[in-house]
């Protein structure tokens, strides 16, 4: 049994994540289109809080929240005038995007209700079963090499950075 | 080991020069000339070396079926071995490729735009074509075979006239084409012939000695014999032919016209008939319908044309029809014959499309509407396109004679009336032959200047000369004294007509 | 009332259904790349609510997911630089201006 | 004998063709000449040398037969086993016989050439090619298989071919020898139909051994027949073809008129004396063979017979002289072939008469034929040579300008028409006779060629000779020709003259062995008549100038325009070749090739194309359609498995 206060969080969570979503991608406007999926991506930050990831959590905010808004916003400005308002959809477009967003979701959901993947164990279960991940552990997990280490593809992260950074610069340089 | 088999230097020895060519800078025309005329003359001079060991072997008594066998491990897992041996046909046909790259190098001497990378494909080109005839492992020939279809897309392409992308396109796709087909066939002949020491093999001999699973044998039939008759341009897989060669530059359409084209007659008979003995003798009769209209179809077809190189492609597609339908007819005299023609065909027709090219570079149209008298202008080029015709024609004391006449005769060894009633439509092709030769020399070559302009033409150089007095002299060898190639063919037979009738005793039984 | 993975995996199928809706409809590339976005968050918010529930244990779900945040700022900062770069030649940032890349 | 004289014989106009042909070019024309005239000379004495010999040395007869000498025999080329092909020298009295022609014949026309063409571009290049038509035919009459004979055969086609086109600025020069080629190619292909029939049969190429037992042939032959006829008839009808060609016999005739496009002298070596007569040659070469495959003798008979009437009915409508003398060519050897399909190989019919009297009267008449047709022709050409023209009627009254062609001319026309002492009356006497033993209706019709020849020569004689002058003349007057021209014209003459003194039966007979020549006196008498009646009417109407010709013209207009244009031969085969084979064949089997054949293969390309223009509206460029499209397969592929595996 969990407690209250987590499942009205949760409620309250999925609520602003679901409505968010919707008018993030319905919005015509698109300032307003970034600032709800900042919304939405606090919401998923609170989720790993409240799943007992608190370092993802902060690192959700601080990246994504944080940096990606901040370039998303750059680039509106820089794009965009003030107040300038998208096109309205095309309805043959409109129709092709719905159609596949419910066919996806009804199969998803229908797969989620259908099969046997659930194991039935509630939050707090799992919680217990698990101890609080901490600093150390993920230091370690990341500039090791062994079994459950992940020294190469934390590498490879940091190149790809690395080659992003100049790439963007690259692509973005004034000829 | 490898390097000591004179076979292997065949194939060496272009890719000596295409490396030497690579050296070259494309603007020093001098050193092109040289590597390409040092090479040709090494690979003409190899030739003939290999054709007088050849005999030499053969008169000592050894009587294997074939000489100089060599074989070495290519590709493990797959069993492909690089495995070399000639017998005296493809002893025959080496010399007619090198004769043919030796004069196409003259006919060629000024080439423009790019002369190197020309004489790089040219080189790729002779490459396969060597590669083939000296390969006894199918899977090496038709991998040779591969490497010499593809230069062509590029040296129609690219140093071609008129439509010549279109031309090139047809051409490697046509061909191409006809290689899926084959490609499936050598697969199914390669895996359905029994094993030898636990795994298919692709050597030819072998796989001739055991014999291919007799009830794939007609499917495979059907399968490499069209695919080696796409290249032998049987009807009606010939209209590469005409656009091909029309575009083709020179000494493309030589090389084409001259070896490409016998690359298909002979995969025929070496592959087709001599490892699917059973198939040939049940299905031969559908291909010799086919060839034999080929036969009359093409020669029909030239006696309206007005480019003169579509004149001499009909004419082809007349005269490799007469090729295959003589190999089909599955006895010695005739498939000998059909090995002669080969030979006259690739030597006439390489001349025909080098006078065709010195004229057109002359008068810059291959339309005979706008040509006439020329002879008057330049009587060598003219002597020397009357004596192709001839050799065409089939004029005694000339290849084209020798080699129709043997097919005739042998062809009509078969005693039903179905193989009777097609030799005599065979036969029909010499006159029909003789009409379309001496309408374009009549409308060419004699009666009065048709431009003004032509008069100020010059007649041929050095070079050309050197190219088709080389030609001209096989021709008329092969045409005076034809018993020595006869008989070195003939006797190169004798283990394939043995097979086939082994097959056909046991049909009877 | 258990909180299951269910509760969790409904508001990250939503998400991502916005997502595959607004990448298709919108004709802006910005707000493609914001329902993009949405798509990637789902994906990450699913990697970690399936290491929670069906293998407390471990956190590999999780470092899959510290790797996909780094992989989508990157891919982000990228994708706007070209939005900018295409918007200085073009003039604009619609995505139907953008269709050389074909054939 | 030794095999060194006949191999020269046969190499000397080889090298000569080789050395004239390669390097004439270089060589003044002068040189040129002389080297060419030499050589025929030398190989004239050779021939004569060898055919003398043979008829006259003891040890080529043995029992009063003479003998066939295979002087040398190489192979050339092996088919199979048995069916080889050899080159050879076969000597017997046919053969002896034609050395001697050809080579006479030959060298006159090489020394006559030196006058006649001495101004003309590509002298050296006209040596070339006699001496490579010299070579071929000699080659052809020696020949000692049918192979080497159908080679041969060939060549000289290609000579003939070479040498009618020889001024080829001419269309209608390149026209005709394309013609000569192509209608004697058509023939050649019946020719290698029945060698390969008749060798397939029989086994071998060899004459000797056909001809010396042509019961075995037969039987080889088995009782196999085709639509009615056995094969060996096939066979010999076909081959017979070949020879229609060479000869011209109808309907196979109509490229020796044109052939009159060749240089004047050419005409009288290969379209009169020499070439033509290869035929008659071909079937006395295989007589034994044709005597027992039933039929085929009455086919060269019939054939002969409406040949030689009607090139004598259209020779006296012609105006141009060539062409008269052409037709006269044909339907002399139309006589040749009658009288050898009238002839037998029983020794005697009815116990009395010599059966094989029609081979020898043939053979007695290709020899004297040859000689004064080609004085004839040589005339023609002297006659050309000075008037520039081939009409007679640009001539008339030429007696008192060229007295030594005039008289020549005569004699070849008294020849011709057969009147004792000429050699003609004596050769066609003996056919005459030969063919009223078999049936007398032969007999009677060919006794009216034979006045018809007579006519239309004599009219040809008066037209040129007599009648009235040209007034051009005044301008121009013709004159005698160079000497190079008139010693052949004496020497032809002097041969016509002589000639039928030949005790011809004790050389050239079918079975070699001797016959004696006596003068059938009912026969000779009646076309003796007949050509003297032919030559009065002649004289009547020509000898001098007089409206009778115009007069008989407008009787039958119709039969006059119909004999002068050949009864329009060569419009029906304008007709065949041009509007059938060329417009309907040719035509509609390239049309069939780029508008069928090629367009399939371009429609599969067409449809290859289509396709992937199709397919390729999916790679818009549009990225939302992408993911749409990808967002669409994954979820299939979801559906899918899941249905596959729930």
């Amino acid at each position: 049994m969990d407690a209250v206060s987590n499942i009205i969080l949760y409620f309250v969570v999925a609520i602003v994540i679901a409505v968010f979503s919707v008018m993030a991608v319905a919005s015509r406007k698109i300032l307003r289109a970034a600032t709800y999926l900042l919304f939405v991506l606090i919401g998923t930050a609170i989720f790993y809080f409240q799943l007992g990831y608190q370092f993802l959590g902060g690192v959700q905010i601080a990246v994504y929240a944080g940096g990606i808004m901040v370039l998303f916003v750059f680039a509106i400005a820089l794009t965009h005038r003030p107040d300038e308002k998208s096109r309205p959809l095309e309805s043959h477009r409109l129709r092709v995007g719905l159609v596949c967003s419910v066919i996806g979701t009804v199969l998803l959901l229908f797969a989620l209700f259908t099969l046997p993947l659930i194991n039935g164990l509630s939050l707090t279960e799992c919680l217990s079963q698990s101890h609080a991940i901490t600093m150390h552990e993920i230091g370690k997990a990341f500039t090791g090499t062994e079994k459950y280490q992940y020294l190469l593809p934390f590498e490879a992260i940091s190149v790809l950075l690395l080659a992003c950074i100049i790439g963007g610069v690259t692509i973005a340089r004034k000829r | 080991m490898l390097f000591g088999n004179i076979l292997i230097w065949f194939v060496i020895i272009p890719v000596i020069m295409l490396a030497g060519l690579g050296l070259c800078r494309n603007s020093s025309m001098n050193a092109i000339r040289s590597v390409m005329v040092v090479g040709s003359t090494a690979l003409l001079g190899l030739a003939i070396w290999l054709c007088c060991d050849f005999l030499r072997l053969r008169e000592m008594g050894v009587d294997d079926e074939m000489l100089f066998t060599g074989s070495w491990m290519w590709y493990a897992p797959l069993n492909i071995h690089l495995a070399v041996g000639v017998d005296g046909i493809s002893v025959l046909m080496l010399m007619l490729s090198a004769i043919i790259v030796f004069a196409g190098t003259f006919a060629s001497w000024k080439i423009n735009p790019l002369p190197k990378n020309f004489f790089l494909w040219f080189c790729l080109l002779s490459t396969g074509v060597f590669g083939f005839f000296i390969s006894i492992d199918i899977f090496t020939m038709f991998m040779f075979y591969e490497v010499a279809l593809i230069p062509m897309y590029l040296l129609i392409g690219v140093w071609g006239t008129g439509r010549k992308e279109y031309s090139a396109m047809k051409l490697t796709l046509m061909l191409m084409g006809g290689s899926a087909f084959l490609m499936l066939g050598l697969l199914g002949i390669h895996w359905l012939s029994p094993e030898v020491d636990g795994a298919h093999t692709w050597n030819l001999l072998e796989i001739a000695k055991l014999g291919v699973d007799e009830s794939w044998q007609r499917m495979l039939f059907v399968f490499t014999f069209v695919g080696f008759g796409v290249l032998g341009a049987m009807f009606p897989f010939h209209t590469w032919s005409p656009d091909g060669h029309a575009c083709a530059p020179t000494a493309v359409s030589m090389l084409h016209a001259g070896v490409l084209m016998k690359l298909g007659g002979y995969g025929c008979f070496r592959i087709s008939i001599y490892l699917l003995p059973q198939a040939a003798n049940e299905l031969a009769w559908i291909f010799i319908i086919l060839t034999g209209i080929s036969i009359v179809y093409g020669a029909f077809s030239a006696c309206v044309q007005t480019d003169l190189k579509y004149i001499n492609a009909y004419s082809s597609v007349s005269h490799c029809g007469m090729v295959l339908f003589a190999l089909l007819m599955l006895n010695q005299t005739a498939m000998t014959g059909g090995i002669l023609q080969m030979l006259s065909h690739g030597l006439m027709t390489a001349l025909f499309f080098a006078l065709i090219g010195m004229i057109y570079g002359r008068t810059h149209t291959r339309d005979i509407r706008q040509m006439g008298g020329l002879m008057r202008i330049m009587p060598y080029l003219g002597v020397c396109y009357m004596i192709a015709g001839f050799a065409s024609l089939g004029l005694p004391g000339l290849s084209g004679f020798v080699a129709e006449m043997t097919i005739f005769f042998g062809s009509f060894q078969d005693a039903d009336t179905f193989h009777r009633i097609f030799v005599i439509c065979a036969t029909c092709s010499i006159v029909i032959t003789a009409v379309y030769i001496l309408r374009v020399v009549g409308k060419l070559l004699l009666g009065p200047v048709y431009d003004d302009h032509h008069l100020s033409l010059t007649d041929a150089t050095w070079f050309e000369r050197l190219s088709t007095v080389t030609l001209i002299l096989c021709i008329a060898g092969i045409g005076c004294f034809p018993n020595w190639i006869n008989e070195t063919i003939q006797a190169s037979f004798s283990p394939i007509i043995a097979a086939i009738q082994n097959t056909g005793i046991l049909a009877a039984i | 009332m258990d909180l299951s993975i269910l509760w969790y995996l409904v508001p990250s199928v939503i998400m991502f259904a916005c997502g595959v809706f607004g990448f298709i409809t919108r004709k802006n590339m910005i707000a493609m790349l914001i329902s993009l976005e949405l798509i990637l968050n789902s994906a990450d918010l699913n990697f970690v609510i399936f290491n929670r529930f069906l293998f407390p244990g471990s956190m590999d779900g999780m470092i899959f997911t510290l790797f996909a945040i780094a992989i989508a700022a990157a891919e982000t900062a990228i994708a706007i630089a070209i939005i900018i770069n295409i918007y200085r030649a073009v003039g604009n940032t619609d995505i139907s201006g953008v269709n050389k890349l074909k054939f | 004998m030794g095999s060194t004289l006949p191999i020269l014989i046969l190499a000397i106009p080889l090298f000569m063709f080789l050395l004239l042909g390669l390097g004439g070019v270089k060589m003044p024309r002068k040189v040129c000449g002389v080297l060419g005239i030499l050589g025929m000379g030398t190989t004239m004495t050779l021939a004569y040398i060898v055919a003398l010999s043979y008829f006259f040395c003891p040890e080529f007869t043995v029992d009063g037969v003479r003998q066939q000498v295979m002087v040398f025999d190489q192979t050339w080329l092996s088919f199979t086993d048995t069916l080889v092909v050899n080159l050879g020298f076969l000597l017997d009295p046919i053969c002896a016989m034609m050395l001697m022609v050809i080579t006479t014949i030959s060298f006159m026309v090489h020394l006559y050439s030196w006058g006649y063409m001495e101004h003309e571009d590509g002298f050296q290049r006209y040596y070339a090619f006699l001496s490579l038509f010299s070579f071929s035919m000699l080659g052809l009459v020696v020949a000692t298989n049918i192979f080497q004979m159908y080679i041969f055969w060939e060549l000289v086609g290609v000579s003939s071919y070479l040498l009618i086109g020889f001024f080829y600025k001419l269309p209608s020069a390149v026209s005709a020898s394309k013609k000569a080629f192509i209608v004697t190619r058509f023939a050649d292909l019946g020719f290698l139909i029945g060698i390969l029939i008749l060798s397939f049969y029989t086994d071998t190429f060899n004459f000797v051994e056909m001809t010396s037992n042509p019961g075995q042939v037969l039987a080889e032959c088995g009782g196999a027949t085709f639509m009615g006829a056995s094969v060996l008839t096939w066979a010999m009808v076909l081959i017979f073809t070949g020879g229609m060609g060479k000869s011209a016999m109808m309907p196979l005739h109509i490229w020796l008129p044109d052939a009159m496009e060749g240089p004047t002298p050419v005409s009288a070596l290969i379209h009169a004396a020499t070439m033509v007569v290869a035929g008659v040659y071909l079937v006395a070469r295989m007589f034994p063979v044709y005597c027992i495959a039933e039929g085929s003798m009455t086919f060269i008979t019939v054939v002969g017979a409406i040949t030689a009437f009607y090139a004598a009915v259209v020779a006296c409508a012609q105006i141009d002289i060539k062409r008269v003398l052409a037709f006269s060519t044909i339907s002399q050897i139309a006589f040749m072939m009658v009288s050898l399909g009238v002839a037998t190989d029983s020794p005697y019919i009815k116990g009395e008469f010599y059966g094989g009297l029609g081979y020898m009267a043939s053979m007695f008449h290709l020899f004297t034929h040859a000689m004064f047709k080609a004085l004839l022709f040589l005339g023609a050409g002297a006659l050309i040579h000075a008037v520039h023209s081939n009409d007679y009627t640009k001539m008339g009254g030429l007696r008192k300008y060229m007295p030594i062609t005039h008289w020549t001319f005569l004699i070849g026309c008294l020849a011709i028409a057969g009147i004792w002492p000429f050699s003609g009356f004596f050769s066609k006497d003996e056919m005459l006779a030969a063919m009223f033993e078999s049936h007398w209706f032969w007999g009677a019709w060919m006794t009216m060629v034979a006045g018809l020849t007579a006519f239309y020569m004599f009219r040809l004689y008066y037209l040129i000779f007599w009648w009235e002058e040209n007034p051009e003349y005044k301008h121009h007057t013709p004159h005698d020709s160079p000497w190079q021209m008139s010693l052949p014209l004496i020497i032809l003459a002097a041969v016509s003259c002589v000639a039928g003194f030949i005790p011809f039966g004790e050389f050239v007979t079918w079975n070699r062995m001797p016959y004696h020549i006596h003068i059938e006196l009912p026969v000779a008498a009646t076309s003796l008549t007949v050509a003297v009646l032919a030559i009065a009417l002649a004289t009547v109407m020509y000898r001098k100038k007089n409206p009778l010709p115009e007069r008989m013209r407008n009787l039958f207009p119709a039969l006059w325009t119909a004999a002068h244009r050949r009864f329009y031969w060569d419009e029906i085969y304008q007709f065949i070749t041009h509007k059938i084979i060329f417009g309907i064949i040719c035509k509609s089997i390239a049309w069939f090739d780029r508008h069928v054949i090629d367009a399939t293969m371009d429609g599969f390309a067409k449809i290859t194309n289509c396709a992937s223009s199709a397919i390729k509206g999916f790679q818009s460029g549009n990225v939302q359609a992408y993911v749409a499209w990808y967002f669409i397969g994954a979820v299939l592929l979801a559906g899918i498995t899941w249905l596959c595996f729930i």
